[in-house]
């Protein structure tokens, strides 16, 4: 069994990003998608911050304090890219205008609910920032995560424990082990990881996998 | 009509004790770095602080935090790598916070600036932050009644402006600045070159008539 | 007794402008009120088709068919104008941020309510336009109108009948023969034009006028 | 990615009986022209037009209304000057009339562009295009809940555009053609100028994630 690295998860996801795409790339890891986009295919990133048309990160002593994306790294500003304030960059969110966002995820249900802005640890101060706007808005949204937590526990479940982000919403997930959709009777097998077998897959995950 | 002030003190000395203040940024970009020092300088406390992230390190909303200025934050993600400050009064119930999605965020101030009563919002249906909130379903879809959200003052920081108070932006410095302008009954903003002479009519983002005082600050972070 | 002309209207209104306000002024007659501004006071006009700072007539010759006011005709931008999309354009008059609106009527009550959009003729079209949006918003409403209508009804009512365009919204009526302030308690006589007397003006009036 | 098309006919293309189709302008400023012709030699009927004047004289959505291609007309405007064949159509019975006070109009169609379930607006409350409406009063003033309005189509005007889609404009040409470029399904334009190079992105008015089609159209009205 050789589960996928993040490298190779966010390329499994690029290959599903069709050509002409705009797309939302949550902070975190699902920034690596951009490095994987197949050749000959144009795809569009938004940044929540303003920015669409988001290009890769500047060559050293050449970054702008002020171009940023929402990971708050340094990026640049591809050819055909535009700026925008707030209110219009949660506009191309919530109204639909974005195709595909990819974010990451403590747990997704096989309903499709998906949490991941907040545990159950209330000394820890919540921060939802725009996961709640994406994923009302955006008609595909993929995620990206480990199979299970840090303590082995799985993500995957019949149900939620964590606080939702948003009902229904995810349409497929991508893990070191395996790919998964989500359907109207709970996930559904796409491929698993190389040398990972169902069995293997089923233990880690507390809800049927349909296949 | 010349809103053009000769000093970060004099911008920031209409805010009192228990004011509301909206603080344009994201991240590194657009932070009025010189009107938050002139705030602290200026003395006021137990302000509603309105942004969308609470500070990192010691500079900024964050240096606010530290120096106990602060009753209340308003914003979308309150912890980031560094933000000390804001965990630290979090945990010792000195400030109290409320996360509202990011883009609820923007469209509530921008509902007080446009003279909007509430609207309805898929963001956060069936959820944490939904919870006590009006909802209802329409044609299928989960909405929740937010409601607008002003303030007393707002400080921004732009790239350019005129003696009229237009401003236009740089990069992503943009980012909540024009609908804080636009929420606020008095916006005030550091701007990097600040001219006599007018900005090109196509160019301005924020038209003077949201912008109630600038000061030219030529330090970028 | 010599009623105010048009001219003699709008400067009077203009004279009650301050220094630096932010000014919409309604299509037609208002539009006068630009050319009469006291010598040292700079009034900022906003037409809701899309710039603040709105500027006199171009000289023949130099018209730009794509710069025009409310009332379609020709303008220029006034050194510091802006140019917007019409969401911010309304925005800032429902969002009260512009100070003052002159407005034409077909009738005004003496509780403050507007009648300037519709009237009982229902093989009309009803037009509204931006009338409904400045009322609700804009804190100071001026109504500059004939005392009578053309027929010599009074305009000046206890009650409007026709469609109302706004709910206790004017603060004070400019006519050709008076200048009169809408109170707690009804109207109030700010001032006579030059020569008319009391009872002329209440002959003509359909509503109590408080001195 | 480039969205440029070859002809108007190409971009009005995918109209169809029964369509609803915003229309940008406002006077003589910012009206798609070239497209409106191409929609009727398209020949597409029984369209749903949502715009603010209901068109003067022989051209534009005047022209749309002389062909009897119009069901439906949605404005806050139909009386102007020279309106003639909107008051023929409409005193023969043959369009229907939904007046829409101009600031609710915008904000219904940024509504629908930006996934919002309707909002509250004090403006007509008590008038009687608030008549049916659902209404609350808070604080003391009344309010009208109004509901998004999309569109099957939108057909605009532009100054300038870039083969991403992106737009900017000529003066008070803007008016209601960004709003209708975010409020409907599939929005095309004509533009003055259109290069396959790109806008520079700080000049980006309408961001191209807004605008499926568009073509060049140097004819200045």
């Amino acid at each position: 069994m050789t589960p996928r690295t993040d490298a190779q998860i966010a390329a499994r996801i690029a290959a599903d990003i069709p050509d002409g795409s705009y797309v939302n790339l949550g902070i975190g890891k699902p920034t690596h998608v951009a490095s994987h986009v197949p050749e000959g295919r144009e795809v569009i990133y938004h940044s929540e911050n303003g920015i669409i048309g988001t290009g890769p990160t500047p060559p050293e002593g050449e970054e702008d304090v002020e171009l940023i994306d929402a990971s708050k790294r340094y990026v640049t500003a591809n050819p055909g890219a535009a700026f925008f304030e707030h209110c219009d960059s949660f506009a191309m969110m919530r109204g639909g205008h974005i195709d595909i966002a990819v974010l990451g995820a403590y747990q997704v249900a096989e309903n499709g609910d998906l949490a991941n802005w907040a545990t159950l640890d209330e000394t820890f101060p919540p921060a939802v920032g725009g996961a709640m706007d994406l994923v009302v808005g955006v008609p595909t949204i993929l995620v990206m995560m480990k199979h299970t937590d840090r303590a082995g526990a799985p993500k995957l479940l019949e149900r939620c424990t964590y606080p939702l982000t948003g009902l229904g919403v995810v349409s497929r997930v991508y893990t070191d082990l395996a790919v998964l959709d989500v359907m109207a009777d709970g996930f559904r097998l796409v491929e698993l990881s190389p040398g990972c077998d169902l069995d293997g897959v089923r233990a880690v995950t507390a809800a049927r996998i349909h296949t | 009509m010349d809103k053009r002030l000769d000093s970060l003190a004099a911008a920031v000395a209409p805010i009192k004790d228990g004011s509301s203040v909206m603080i344009g940024g994201f991240g590194s970009a657009g932070i009025p770095f010189g009107l938050i020092d002139a705030l602290i300088a200026q003395g006021a406390r137990d302000l509603t602080i309105i942004t969308n992230n609470a500070g990192a390190g010691e500079t900024g909303v964050a240096r606010l935090l530290k120096e106990n200025r602060v009753a209340k934050v308003v914003c979308s993600y309150p912890r980031s790598p560094g933000s000390i400050w804001f965990e630290r009064r979090f945990e010792a119930g000195q400030v109290a916070l409320e996360v509202v999605p990011q883009g609820t965020l923007a469209e509530r101030i921008r509902a007080a600036g446009a003279g909007l009563g509430g609207f309805l919002t898929p963001t956060g249906y069936g959820t944490l932050l939904a919870e006590g909130k009006e909802t209802r379903v329409i044609d299928g879809v989960g909405y929740v009644m937010e409601a607008p959200l002003p303030a007393d003052f707002a400080i921004l920081r732009a790239e350019r402006g005129d003696r009229w108070g237009n401003l236009s932006f740089h990069a992503t410095a943009r980012n909540f600045n024009p609908v804080m302008a636009m929420g606020s009954k008095h916006a005030t903003a550091e701007v990097r070159h600040l001219s006599a002479g007018p900005l090109d009519p196509e160019d301005v983002v924020t038209p003077g008539i949201f912008v109630q005082s600038l000061v030219e600050y030529a330090v970028r972070p």
